[in-house]
C-alpha cells in the first residue's frame, strides 16, 4: 500500500518527548498507561466500513462524530457544539465547533461530515460497508445505494458552509442523535479518496477523536497515544493505550494477575469464565464490577414448524423452566431473568422503558405449562410431544444454558431434547433458513431505543428467523416508527411488546444480559455503557 | 536431472491446481458467505457486496477468475477484513509463526532423538522406561492442557515469563514447549523403535569392534540409520508447526498464522482461506519433496526419481 | 598344553573293551528329536506374554475397556442428571470424582467419556493401520509415477483445511460418532502412509527382497510379507500414537458441532471444559486427563512390547 | 616331518589364552550350546588356523574373544580370556574399547552386512584411525587411502567416497579387512576373511596378512573352510566340531596325520584338481548334531565310520601324540586299538 | 553332450550402473555366450569383475542395459508379468550374501515355503511341511531348524538355508553365486554332490559362479573367465586348466592355493603387476594390459577380438 505525504504526516509529529511535555506535571508519579483486550483483529478501522463491537470500541476512541454519548448512554455534543431540529423531527441542523481537528492538523468540517456520509452509501465505490444501511435514516440514502436516484446531491446531507451540516431524514427519527454517535456517522479524511486502504497502517490511519494509533501489530496489539489536536486535549489524560487481541481466557486472566492487563470485559464478550466470577467476587472485591447490559437472551421457535406454531406449546416452554436457577447457578454474572424481550437500560421519553412498562408478560408455572402442553398437543393433533433439536452456536455458556433448560423440560414436561452445537456461520445460516426447531439467540441494540427489538419480528424483517408474522404487531410497530409523540409511541411499542411475547410467545425469553468486568483499583472513569459499549478515552490512573 | 526437476515441477503444479479446486469447491459448498452476520445485512447491501467481490457470478466464473488472478500472483484481498490484502496477512503474520516454528522443530528433534537413543540405548532397563513415561506424557495431556498449565506455572505461579505475546527471546520457551510436546513424543519413539531394529545389525558389531565408545556409535552408526522414519515425519511436522499452531496461538497470544487461517474459515473469508491453503499446501510439498531428497542423503542405496530395478 | 587342563568325568570311568565295540548307528532315529513347530505369531505372542511392561500396558487398557462398559452403574448417578444445587462439588464418598458445572456426577462421566473415546481412540489407529498401511506400502514399493501421483494425492489430502471438512460433514450428516470417525478416515492414515511409505523405500532395495523376486513372488506378495514386516517398528509407534491423536481430535471436532450427542461426553470435551476452571475445580479436568494419559501409557507400553516381541533380533 | 616345526618356546608367556570356554545362547526351546569347553592360546606373531563344520561355534568363539555378542541372548557360561596376561571377561566395557580395534583386529564374516551402508566406506576405515591415533581429518583420510590399496582396491582414492553397496562382494571383504588392518593390531582374529575373493586377490590379502605378521608380529587367528589358505599361511590348526576342539596341532601334523575321524573326512572331501569329473566328492554323510541337545559323548558319533559305543556316553579324552598335536577320539585310545587289533 | 540348440542364449549383454557424480560404471560390458541343458558353466574371475551382475541380470533381477536372454527359446527381457513369473519357476538364483538376503523376520519355514507358495508346489500344509524337511536335509540342515529365524544361524548354514530355498521350485537352471564359499569343505562336497546328483537325474543346468578354481573344475562342463565386465577366455574346462591361453587365466591357476603343506611351501606364483584398474574408467585397448606380463603396443589400442581360437575355445587376446 502506498503512503500519501500528507498521511506521513502525523507519524513524524508523534514524538515520544511531544507526549512527556504535555503531561500535568502532577501525574508524572504514575504512569498514565492502560492496557485491555480486544480480542480478536478489528475486521477494519474505517468507520465507514466497520460494523463490529471491536472496531467500533476503537472507532469511538479514535474518532468522534457529531455527537458523542456518556455514561449513561445519553447523547452529549460531539464536533457538533448544538443541533438544531424541526418540528416534524425530519431536518437536523448541526453546528459544528471550530476547533476540531484531524490528527494531521487539518480542521474537521462539515464537509468532511458529507463525504463520510455519501462515501458509505456510494454504490459504485470498490468497497461497500456492511452497515450502509445504518445511513437509511437519511432521506434518499435508500434510494441512492440501490441506484433508484443517481444524484448524490439528492441525499439528504448537506454541509452548507464549513461548519453547518444540514441533515434531512425519511422518518422522524427520535434517536438520531444516538445515531450520530455511532461509528458509521463519523467523518472521514479527504485523503481517503485516493488511499483505500488508508485504514489499514498505523501511518496511514487519520482520525479526529481523543486517540490515535500509534502502532498496529496486525492480529497482535494496537496501540494508541492521545491525538495532540484534539480540541479537548486537557481532558485526556492516558499517554498511552494498549489493546491487545487474547482470545484465550486463561491466558487473559493470567495476563490480568500478572498486571500484564488493567481491565478485563467488554468489547470481548466472555472475558471472564462464568464460574470464576463467584471465587473473584470475594478474592478481587474492588476490582471486579457486575454491569448489566442492555442485551436479551432467548431462544427461537420456528413458528412455522409443527408443534412449534402452536403458541400453547410455546408457552408450556416457556412457563417450564427456572430463569432464576438459570442465572444463579449457570450464568453467574448478575444476569436478570427475562420475561419480555426490551431489556433495561433501554431508555424512552428520557427514561428506561423498563421502568415505564412492566415486562413481567408471564410467569413461570410448571402446572399450568403442562396444561397447556396437554392443550397444544391435542390442538397440533399430537398424543406426545416430539423430540426436537435445540441449537446454539459453539460456546460454553450458550452449552450450559442448553442443558439446563433441556433437563429442565424433561423433567417438568418430560420432553426429550436433542442439543446440537453448531459453527457460527452455518449456524446463523440455518437459523435464517428456518433450518431448525429452536435456535439459541441474543440481541444486542444497535442504538438506545425498543424499536432496535421489537423490529426484528415484523414481517419481512431481516432479522425475523423465526417466521412470526402478525398484522396487529405490525402495524404497531409501523405507527410506533413514525408516531412524534414520545409517550404515544411508548404505549404503541408497549403494545406490541405485548402481543409478541404475552400473547403469542413468539420467542422464549431467558435472561436479560449482564457483563463482569475486572479493573485494577487505580484506574478510574474507565467505563462501560449499557450498549456495552467501552469507553477509555478519558480513563486515568490514580 | 533437469528432466527430473521439470518433472517435478510440473507435478507440483499440478497438485497445487487440484488443492486449489478442491479447497474452493469446499468453500463453497460449506454454508454461509463472508457477509452473513447476525444482524442480517438488507438484501440490496448483501447483494452490492456480494458483487463487490464477483460472488454473484456462476461459480465457475469465479473460480476461472480466481485461477487468473492467481497465476499472476495475486491472491486478492481479505473479504472479511476490509482492505487487507491477502499476502499482507502472510507478510503479517507468518514470521511468527515461523520463529516459533523453527524453535519448536528444534526442540522436538533435539529433545525427541535424545530421548529415543537414551531409551534404546538402556533397551529394557530403568532410563527406557523413564525417558519412554516423559515422552507419553507430553503427549497425553492435549497441548492446550499443556499450555495453560506451562502458562500457569511459569508466568503466573512463578512469574519467570510474559504470560503472552512473543516480542523477547524467552518468550519463545513456554510456546515452544508447548508446541514440541507432541513431536517429542512422536520423535523420540521413531528414535527408539529404530535404533533397537539398527542397533543388532551387524555393522554396529564391525563399529564396536573398532573399539568405538557406545556414544560415538550411536551416533556415527545408528543415528542415520534409524532416522528415516524421523525425517518422514519431520516433513508434515515442519509444515505444520510453521504454518502455525491454532491454539498454541490463541493461548500465547500469538498473531501467527494458524490464529488466522481458523479464524478465516470461520469468517467464510474466500480469498484468505484460498490464499492461506494455497501458501500451506506449497510449504507441505516442499517440505516433503525435502525429505525426499534427504532419504538419498541419509542412505545412499535409495534412488528416487528413478524407477526400480527389474520387473515385479 | 591348554587342551589338557579340563579333566572330563571319563577320567574316573572304568573303560573296558566292552566300550569299544562297534555302535549301530540309526541315522533316522538319531534325527528324530520332535520339537513344536511353532507359527512366527504364536511365537510373537510367547515373546509379549514374558514381557511385563507390555502385560501392564494390556491389563490397564482391558481395565479402561471393563470400565468404560460398566463403570456408569457403578454409582447410583446417572451422567446426564443435572443438579443444579449442587455444580462443581469436589470428590467425595457420594461423588466419587466430584461433579462439574451441572451438577452431574463425573465417575459416572468418566466412564461415559471413556466409552466414546475409546472408540474413536480404536477406530482412528485401525484407519491408521488399514488405509496408511496399504496406500503408504503401494505408494512405497510400486514408487515411480504412480507412487509419485500417489504420494501428491495424499499431499493434496493433507494441505485441504480440514475444518472445511469437518463443517461440511456437519452440514451433511448428523451428528454422531461414525461422523467422527468419518472425519478421521479423511485424513488421519496420511502421516502413517508417509511414515510406512518412507520404510519401504528404504527396505525395498534390500537383498533379501531380489530373492523373493527371484523366486516369482508378486509385488504384494514382497509387500506384505517382507516389507511391512520389518517397517513395523514405525508403524505401531504411529498407531499407538493415533490413539491420543484421536481423542483429542474428537474434542475440536466437537467444537465445531460434529461431536456426540451432549449430554454424553467425550474426555476430550470434559478436559477441554474443565480446563478453564482448572484452578477453580481441578478434579473437572484432572480425572479425563489421568484416564487419557493412562490409555496412552497402556497403548505405549503394549505397543513398545509388541514391536519387540515382533522382532526376532530381541528374543531373550 | 618335523622339519619345520614352530618355534614356539612354550615359557614364553602366550599371547592370547582361551581356557575353557563355554558360550550358549538362550532360544525359547532352551539353550543352544554353541561353544563347549574351547581351550587354545595363541603365541605372539603366530598364526592359527581354527576349521571345521560349518555352525560348529567357530565365529562365536571368536566374537567372544571381542566381547562382541550381544548379551541376551548370548551368556558366557564359563572360561577366561587371558589377553596379555589380563583375563578380556573381567574388563570394564570402557577398558575394552580400547583393547578392540587397537589390540584386536577383526574381520567380519558377512562383508555385506558388516559394512554400515549409510556411510562411505573410506570414512568407515578413517574412523577407526581416528579412534586410535591421534591424527588429523586429512591424515587420517590419507592413511585410510593407502589401507584400501593395501587391500587391492583399484581407484582407492575415489573408491574412498563410495557407499557399501557400490562395491562387489569381494571388494567389500576387502574394505572390511582394511578396517580390521588399520592400526596394527597385535592379534588380528580373521573370521573367513577371503571367501568371497578370487584366488589372486586371495593371494594378495594372504600377503598382506604375512608380512604384517612378520612386521609387526601381529598374531592372527584365522577361521576358514579353505584347507588351501590354511596350509599357506598358517602356524597351527585347531579343528572344531560341534562347538568343541576335536584336534589341534602343526598344519603338518593335521594335513598329514590327521587322527580325528573328522579331520580326516575333511581333507578327504577336498576336490583335487587331478579328479575326474564324474566322481564324486566324497563327502561326510549326516548332519552335526543339534545344539540344543548336545550329546553326552562325542558329537561326531552319529556320522562316525567307526562309532564304539563308548562314543555315544562319555567324551573323548584327549590323546597327546605329539608336543604340539592333540586329538579327542576314543579310538586313540589303547583299549580301542584292542579291540580292532 | 549332445549339441542341441542353447537352454540359454546370452547375446551382448550390458549392466550399467549410474554412479553418482562419477559417470558409469559398466559393471557387465558386451558378454555373450550360452549355456547347453544339463551342462555347468563355471564363471570365474577377479572379484568386483561383474559376475554377480551377469548373474543377476541373467534372471532379470537387474533390467538390462543392452542385450538379451534367450530361454528355452523366449527373450526374458520381453515377458510380461505372468510369463515373468513361470519363467522364474525356472530359473533360481543362489544368492552370494546369504546374510543380506534372508529375511530377518521370517523362520526358515517361511523362507523356504515362501518358494512353495508362491508356485503352489504343495496340496496341503503337511506336504508342504514334509517338503521343506526334506529340502532341509537335503542341504544338510535339521528340520528341527526350521522355526528359527536367520540370524540364529552361522554363516554357511545360512548359506544351505539360500540353496534350499532355490531348490524349492524345482528349476531347470540354476545361477549358483558362489554358493559353497561360506561352507566348510565337507558341506561343500556334500552340497556339489547334491547338485551334481540333481542335475543327473533331472537334467539341470547350472551357472555356477566361485572363486574356488579346483571346484569350479570339478563342477563344471565349461569354464568362462571374467575380467573387468568381459569374458577373456572360455574353454571346456579340462582344456582350459591345462592348457590356458589367456595371460590372466594363467596367473589364476597358478594362485590356486593346495591343502598341502609342503606343496604352498614349495610353491611359485605368478604374481600380477600393477594396480587392478577401475571399472568406471577402464583402460583403453585390452583392459587386461596394464596388468599383463606380456602386453604389447597393439593392446592398449585395439580391443582384442573375442574368438575361436581353438575348437570350443573361445580368447580375447592378441597375443594367443
Ligand atoms: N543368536 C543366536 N541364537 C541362537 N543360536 C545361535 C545364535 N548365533 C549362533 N547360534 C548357533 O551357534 C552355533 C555356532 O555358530 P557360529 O556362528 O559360531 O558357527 P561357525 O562355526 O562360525 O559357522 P560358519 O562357518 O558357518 O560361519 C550355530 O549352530 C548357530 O546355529
Ligand atoms: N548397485 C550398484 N551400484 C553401483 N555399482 C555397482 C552396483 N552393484 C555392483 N556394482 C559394481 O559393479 C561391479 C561388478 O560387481 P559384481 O557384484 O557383479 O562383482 P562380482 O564379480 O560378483 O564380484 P565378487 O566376486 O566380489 O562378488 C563392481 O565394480 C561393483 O562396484
Ligand atoms: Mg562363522
Ligand atoms: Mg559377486
Amino acid at each position: 500500500s502506498s503512503t500519501t505525504p500528507e498521511a506521513n504526516k502525523p507519524t513524524e509529529t508523534q514524538k515520544p518527548n511531544n507526549e512527556t511535555k504535555t503531561d500535568p506535571p502532577t501525574e508524572t508519579a504514575v504512569k498514565q498507561e492502560f492496557r485491555f483486550n480486544i480480542g480478536t483483529e478489528p475486521p477494519s478501522l474505517d468507520p465507514g466500513l466497520a460494523q463490529d463491537v471491536t472496531s467500533s470500541t476503537i472507532l469511538s476512541a479514535t474518532f468522534e462524530g457529531l455527537t458523542s454519548t456518556d455514561k449513561d448512554s445519553k447523547v452529549i455534543p460531539g464536533v457538533a457544539e448544538k443541533w438544531d431540529i424541526s418540528p416534524d423531527g425530519k431536518k437536523y441542523t448541526f453546528t459544528l465547533r471550530q476547533n476540531a481537528k484531524w490528527s494531521n492538523g487539518d480542521p474537521v468540517t462539515a464537509h468532511d461530515f458529507e463525504y463520510a456520509w455519501k462515501r458509505v452509501l456510494d454504490p459504485t465505490l470498490p468497497q461497500t460497508s456492511p452497515y450502509n444501511y445504518q445511513l437509511y435514516y437519511i432521506k434518499n440514502g435508500e434510494a441512492y445505494f440501490t441506484k433508484k436516484i443517481t444524484d448524490p446531491n439528492q441525499i439528504g446531507v448537506k454541509a452548507t458552509s464549513d461548519y453547518t451540516l444540514e441533515v434531512e431524514l425519511e422518518d422522524p427519527t427520535p434517536y438520531f442523535l444516538d445515531l450520530t454517535a455511532f461509528a458509521t456517522y463519523f467523518p472521514i479524511h479527504k485523503s481517503a479518496k485516493n488511499n483505500p486502504a488508508w485504514a489499514n497502517e498505523a501511518n496511514t490511519l487519520i482520525s479526529n477523536g481523543p486517540f490515535k494509533v500509534s502502532s498496529w501489530a496486525h492480529s497482535s496489539q494496537i496501540e494508541f497515544v492521545p491525538n495532540e489536536h484534539y480540541h479537548k486535549r486537557d481532558e485526556i489524560k492516558l499517554t498511552k493505550v494498549t489493546a491487545v487481541m487474547i482470545e484465550d481466557t486463561n491466558a487473559i486472566l493470567n495476563m490480568y494477575e500478572t498486571n500484564a492487563l488493567d481491565y478485563i470485559g467488554p468489547p470481548t464478550n466472555g472475558g471472564i469464565p462464568s464460574e470464576q466470577i463467584p471465587i473473584l467476587q470475594q478474592t478481587k472485591k474492588d476490582e471486579i464490577a457486575i454491569k448489566p447490559l442492555a442485551a436479551s437472551y432467548y431462544y427461537l421457535f420456528n413458528n412455522k414448524q409443527k408443534p412449534f406454531d402452536n403458541k400453547k406449546i410455546r408457552k408450556a416452554l416457556a412457563l417450564s423452566i427456572n430463569r432464576q436457577l438459570i442465572t444463579e447457578k449457570i450464568t453467574l454474572s448478575g444476569q436478570k431473568p427475562a420475561f419480555g424481550i426490551v431489556p433495561p437500560g433501554i431508555n424512552i421519553v428520557n427514561d428506561e422503558y423498563r421502568n415505564q412498562v412492566d415486562g413481567n408478560f408471564f410467569k413461570e408455572d410448571v402446572a399450568e405449562a403442562q396444561k397447556l402442553l396437554a392443550e397444544g398437543l391435542k390442538e397440533s393433533g399430537l398424543d406426545k410431544m416430539p423430540e426436537f433439536t435445540l441449537i446454539y452456536n459453539t460456546n460454553d455458556l450458550h452449552k450450559k444454558v442448553g442443558q439446563a433448560v433441556a433437563d429442565m423440560w424433561k423433567q417438568n414436561l418430560n420432553i426429550d431434547v436433542k442439543l446440537q452445537n453448531i459453527e457460527w456461520t452455518v449456524f446463523l445460516d440455518q437459523r435464517s433458513a428456518l433450518d431448525y426447531e429452536v435456535a439459541r439467540a441474543g440481541w444486542n441494540p444497535d442504538y438506545n431505543d425498543p424499536v432496535t427489538f421489537l423490529d426484528l419480528y415484523t414481517t419481512g424483517s431481516g432479522n425475523n428467523d423465526i417466521g412470526f408474522s402478525n398484522k396487529k404487531y405490525d402495524d404497531l410497530v409501523k405507527a410506533a416508527k413514525k408516531e412524534v409523540d414520545l409517550v404515544k409511541r411508548r404505549d404503541l411499542l408497549a403494545s406490541a411488546e405485548k402481543i409478541l411475547i404475552e400473547e403469542e410467545m413468539a420467542i422464549l425469553p431467558i435472561y436479560y444480559n449482564a457483563t463482569a468486568q475486572l479493573l485494577k483499583p487505580n484506574i478510574k472513569n474507565i467505563y462501560v455503557d449499557p450498549l456495552a459499549n467501552f469507553h477509555f478515552a478519558r480513563g486515568y490512573v490514580e | 536431472m533437469v528432466r527430473y526437476m521439470l518433472n517435478k515441477f510440473v507435478f507440483f503444479f499440478l497438485a497445487m491446481f487440484v488443492l486449489s479446486s478442491i479447497t474452493f469447491i469446499l468453500m463453497k459448498a460449506i454454508p454461509g458467505d463472508p457477509f452473513i452476520s447476525e444482524k442480517a445485512v438488507p438484501p440490496d447491501v448483501k447483494a452490492r457486496l456480494l458483487a463487490q467481490y464477483g460472488l454473484d457470478k456462476p461459480l465457475f466464473i469465479q473460480y476461472t477468475t480466481y485461477l487468473t488472478n492467481l497465476l499472476s500472483g495475486d491472491l486478492g484481498i481479505s473479504m472479511k477484513l476490509a482492505n487487507r490484502a491477502v499476502v499482507d496477512f502472510i507478510r503479517d503474520s507468518f514470521p511468527l509463526s515461523l520463529r516459533l516454528g523453527i524453535a519448536a522443530i528444534f526442540t522436538s528433534v533435539i529433545i525427541g532423538v535424545t530421548l529415543g537413543m537414551t531409551a534404546a540405548f538402556r533397551h529394557r532397563k530403568l532410563m527406557d522406561s523413564t525417558a519412554m513415561v516423559i515422552a507419553v506424557l507430553g503427549v497425553s495431556v492435549p497441548s492446550f492442557v499443556m499450555a495453560a498449565i506451562l502458562q500457569w506455572l511459569f508466568a503466573v505461579r512463578i512469574p519467570m515469563f510474559n504470560v503472552v505475546g512473543l516480542v523477547q527471546a524467552k518468550d519463545y520457551v513456554l510456546p515452544t514447549l508447548a508446541l514440541s510436546a507432541m513431536p517429542i513424543a512422536y520423535i523420540a519413539r521413531l528414535t527408539r523403535s529404530n535404533m533397537l531394529e539398527v542397533l543388532h545389525s551387524d555393522y554396529i558389531k564391525t563399529a564396536r569392534a573398532k573399539g568405538l565408545n557406545s556414544w560415538t556409535i550411536m551416533r556415527r552408526h545408528v543415528l542415520r540409520n534409524g532416522i528415516l522414519p524421523v525425517v518422514t515425519f519431520l516433513g508434515p511436522l515442519t509444515a505444520n508447526v510453521i504454518t502455525g499452531s491454532f491454539i498454541i496461538e490463541q493461548i500465547f497470544g500469538i498473531g501467527g498464522l494458524g490464529k488466522i487461517y481458523v479464524q478465516s474459515i470461520g469468517n467464510r473469508d474466500y480469498s484468505l482461506i484460498m490464499g492461506i491453503t494455497i501458501f500451506y499446501g506449497l510449504i507441505l510439498m516442499t517440505a516433503r519433496l525435502l525429505t525426499d531428497i534427504a532419504y538419498g542423503f541419509i542412505d545412499p542405496r535409495i534412488k528416487l526419481g528413478k524407477r526400480k530395478e527389474g520387473a515385479a | 598344553m591348554t587342551l589338557h587342563n579340563r579333566n572330563s568325568d571319563a577320567a574316573e570311568l572304568t573303560l573296558t573293551t566292552e566300550h569299544f565295540q562297534k555302535a549301530v548307528v540309526d541315522h533316522h532315529e538319531a534325527e528324530a528329536i520332535e520339537r513344536v513347530s511353532t507359527s512366527a505369531w504364536k511365537d510373537v505372542w510367547y515373546r509379549l506374554s514374558r514381557n511385563w511392561t507390555a502385560m501392564t500396558g494390556l491389563c490397564i487398557l482391558t481395565a479402561l475397556i471393563v470400565m468404560a462398559i460398566i463403570g456408569p452403574w457403578l454409582t447410583p448417578y446417572d451422567f446426564s442428571k443435572n443438579d443444579l444445587m449442587s455444580t462443581s462439588l469436589a470428590p467425595s464418598d457420594k461423588h466419587w470424582f466430584g461433579t462439574d458445572d451441572l451438577g452431574r456426577d463425573m465417575f459416572a462421566r468418566t466412564w461415559m467419556g471413556a466409552r466414546i473415546s475409546l472408540i474413536v481412540g480404536f477406530a482412528a489407529a485401525f484407519i491408521n493401520l488399514i488405509i496408511g498401511v496399504i496406500y503408504g506400502g503401494i505408494m512405497g514399493y510400486v514408487g515411480g509415477r504412480i507412487g509419485d501421483i500417489m504420494n501428491k494425492i495424499s499431499e493434496i489430502i493433507y494441505s485441504i483445511p480440514d475444518l472445511l471438512v469437518a463443517i461440511l460433514l456437519v452440514v451433511v450428516f448428523e451428528p454422531s460418532l461414525l461422523t467422527i470417525i468419518l472425519a478421521f478416515c479423511l485424513t488421519g492414515w496420511i502421516n502413517m502412509s508417509w511414515i510406512v511409505r518412507g520404510q519401504i523405500i528404504q527396505l525395498k532395495n534390500q537383498e533379501y527382497v531380489l530373492a523373493s523376486r527371484s523366486l516369482g513372488a508378486s509385488g504384494m506378495r514382497i509387500l506384505f510379507r517382507h516389507l511391512l514386516p520389518n517397517a513395523l517398528g514405525p508403524i505401531i509407534v504411529m498407531l499407538t500414537m493415533a490413539v491420543p491423536a484421536a481423542i483429542f481430535g474428537e474434542a475440536v471436532l466437537s467444537f465445531l458441532g460434529l461431536g456426540v450427542q451432549l449430554p454424553a461426553a467425550s474426555w476430550g470435551t470434559m478436559i477441554n471444559d474443565g480446563t478453564k476452571v482448572m484452578l477453580l475445580y481441578p478434579w473437572r479436568m484432572l480425572f479425563p486427563a489421568i484416564m487419557i494419559s493412562l490409555t496412552m501409557l497402556a497403548f505405549n507400553m503394549f505397543g513398545d512390547g509388541l514391536r519387540d516381541a515382533l522382532d526376532p533380533k530381541l528374543k531373550k | 616331518m618335523q622339519q619345520t616345526a614352530p618355534q614356539v618356546d612354550p615359557l614364553k608367556e602366550a599371547l592370547l589364552e582361551v581356557q575353557d570356554l563355554q558360550v550358549s545362547f538362550k532360544v525359547r526351546d532352551g539353550e543352544v550350546q554353541a561353544v563347549r569347553g574351547v581351550s587354545f592360546h595363541v603365541h605372539a606373531g603366530e598364526a592359527v588356523a581354527i576349521v571345521g563344520e560349518s555352525g560348529c561355534g567357530k565365529s562365536v568363539t571368536a566374537q567372544s574373544i571381542m566381547r562382541l555378542l550381544p548379551t541376551p541372548p548370548s551368556i558366557v557360561k564359563q572360561g577366561k580370556l587371558l589377553f596379555k596376561g589380563r583375563d578380556l571377561l573381567g574388563l570394564k566395557e570402557k577398558e575394552m574399547q580400547s583393547i578392540r580395534g587397537k589390540e584386536i583386529g577383526m574381520i567380519f564374516q558377512d562383508p555385506m552386512t558388516s559394512l554400515n551402508p549409510t556411510m562411505t566406506v573410506g570414512k568407515q576405515i578413517s574412523e577407526v584411525i581416528r579412534r586410535h591415533q591421534k591424527v588429523g581429518l586429512r591424515q587420517a583420510k590419507q592413511q585410510a587411502i593407502e589401507m584400501l590399496q593395501l587391500v587391492g582396491i583399484p581407484n582407492a582414492a575415489s573408491r574412498y567416497a563410495q557407499y557399501p553397496h557400490e562395491f562387489s562382494g569381494g571388494m567389500r571383504q576387502r574394505a572390511m579387512i582394511a578396517i580390521a588392518l588399520a592400526c596394527q593390531p597385535s592379534l588380528l582374529i580373521a573370521d573367513e576373511p577371503t571367501t568371497a575373493l578370487d584366488v589372486t586377490i586371495q593371494a594378495q590379502i594372504l600377503c598382506v596378512m604375512k608380512d604384517l605378521q612378520q612386521k609387526f608380529n601381529t598374531s592372527i587367528i584365522l577361521i576358514t573352510h579353505d584347507l588351501g589358505i590354511v596350509a599357506d599361511l598358517c602356524d597351527r590348526v585347531i579343528v572344531m566340531y560341534a562347538g568343541k576342539i576335536v584336534e589341534t596341532g602343526t598344519k603338518w601334523e593335521i594335513f598329514k596325520n590327521p587322527q580325528h575321524p573328522y579331520t580326516k573326512g575333511l581333507l578327504r572331501s577336498l576336490p583335487r584338481l587331478d579328479q575326474a569329473k564324474d566322481e564324486p566328492l566324497v563327502a561326510i554323510h549326516g548332519t552335526p548334531p543339534d545344539l540344543l541337545k548336545p550329546p553326552a559323548g562325542c558329537g561326531f558319533f552319529a556320522r562316525c565310520e567307526h562309532a564304539m559305543q563308548i562314543c555315544n556316553e562319555v567324551d573323548p579324552h584327549p590323546t597327546v601324540l605329539s608336543e604340539s598335536h592333540v586329538s579327542r577320539c576314543w579310538q586313540l585310545h589303547p583299549l580301542a586299538k584292542e579291540v580292532v587289533g | 553332450m549332445t549339441e542341441i540348440s542353447p537352454l540359454l542364449q546370452v547375446n551382448g549383454l550390458k549392466k550399467y550402473f549410474h554412479v553418482k557424480r562419477k559417470g558409469v560404471l559398466r559393471a557387465v560390458n558386451d558378454v555373450t555366450f550360452s549355456i547347453w541343458k544339463g551342462e555347468t558353466l563355471g564363471l570365474v574371475g577377479e572379484s568386483g569383475c561383474g559376475k554377480s551382475t551377469v548373474g543377476r541380470t541373467l534372471l532379470r533381477l537387474y533390467e538390462p542395459s543392452a542385450g538379451s536372454v534367450t530361454f528355452n527359446g523366449t527373450d526374458i527381457y520381453k515377458l510380461n508379468h505372468k510369463k515373468l513369473k513361470a519363467a522364474r519357476r525356472q530359473m533360481q538364483m543362489i544368492f552370494q550374501d546369504p546374510y543380506a538376503s534372508l529375511n530377518p523376520r521370517m523362520t526358515i519355514s517361511e523362507i523356504i515355503g515362501e518358494a512353495i507358495d508362491i508356485h503352489q508346489l504343495a496340496s496341503s500344509k503337511v506336504q508342504r511341511k514334509h517338503r521343506i524337511e526334506q529340502l532341509l536335509d537335503q542341504v544338510g540342515l535339521c528340520p528341527e531348524h526350521a522355526c528359527r529365524y536367520p540370524h540364529e544361524f552361522s554363516g554357511g548354514q545360512r548359506q544351505r538355508i539360500g540353496i534350499a530355498r532355490a531348490l524349492a521350485v524345482d528349476p531347470q537352471f540354476i545361477v549358483c553365486d558362489e554358493p559353497i564359499s561360506a561352507l566348510d569343505v565337507s558341506i561343500q562336497a556334500q552340497v556339489v554332490n547334491l547338485l551334481k546328483d540333481l542335475q543327473g537325474r533331472l537334467g539341470l543346468t547350472y551357472l555356477f559362479i566361485a572363486h574356488d578354481l579346483s571346484m569350479v573344475k570339478h563342477i563344471s562342463d565349461r569354464v568362462a573367465v571374467m575380467y573387468l565386465g568381459k569374458i577373456v577366455e572360455l574353454a571346456d574346462s579340462e582344456c582350459l586348466y591345462s592348457e590356458p591361453l589367456h595371460p590372466y587365466t594363467k596367473a589364476l591357476m597358478s594362485a590356486i592355493p593346495v591343502p598341502d603343506p609342503d606343496v604352498e611351501a614349495a610353491k611359485e606364483r605368478i604374481v600380477l603387476q600393477g594396480e587392478i584398474p577401475s571399472p568406471l574408467s577402464p583402460p583403453s585397448g585390452c583392459h587386461f594390459r596394464t596388468r599383463c606380463p606380456v602386453a604389447t603396443e597393439r593392446c592398449s589400442s585395439e580391443e582384442p577380438e573375442y574368438r575361436e581360437v581353438l575348437p570350443r575355445h573361445y580368447v580375447a587376446c592378441h597375443q594367443v
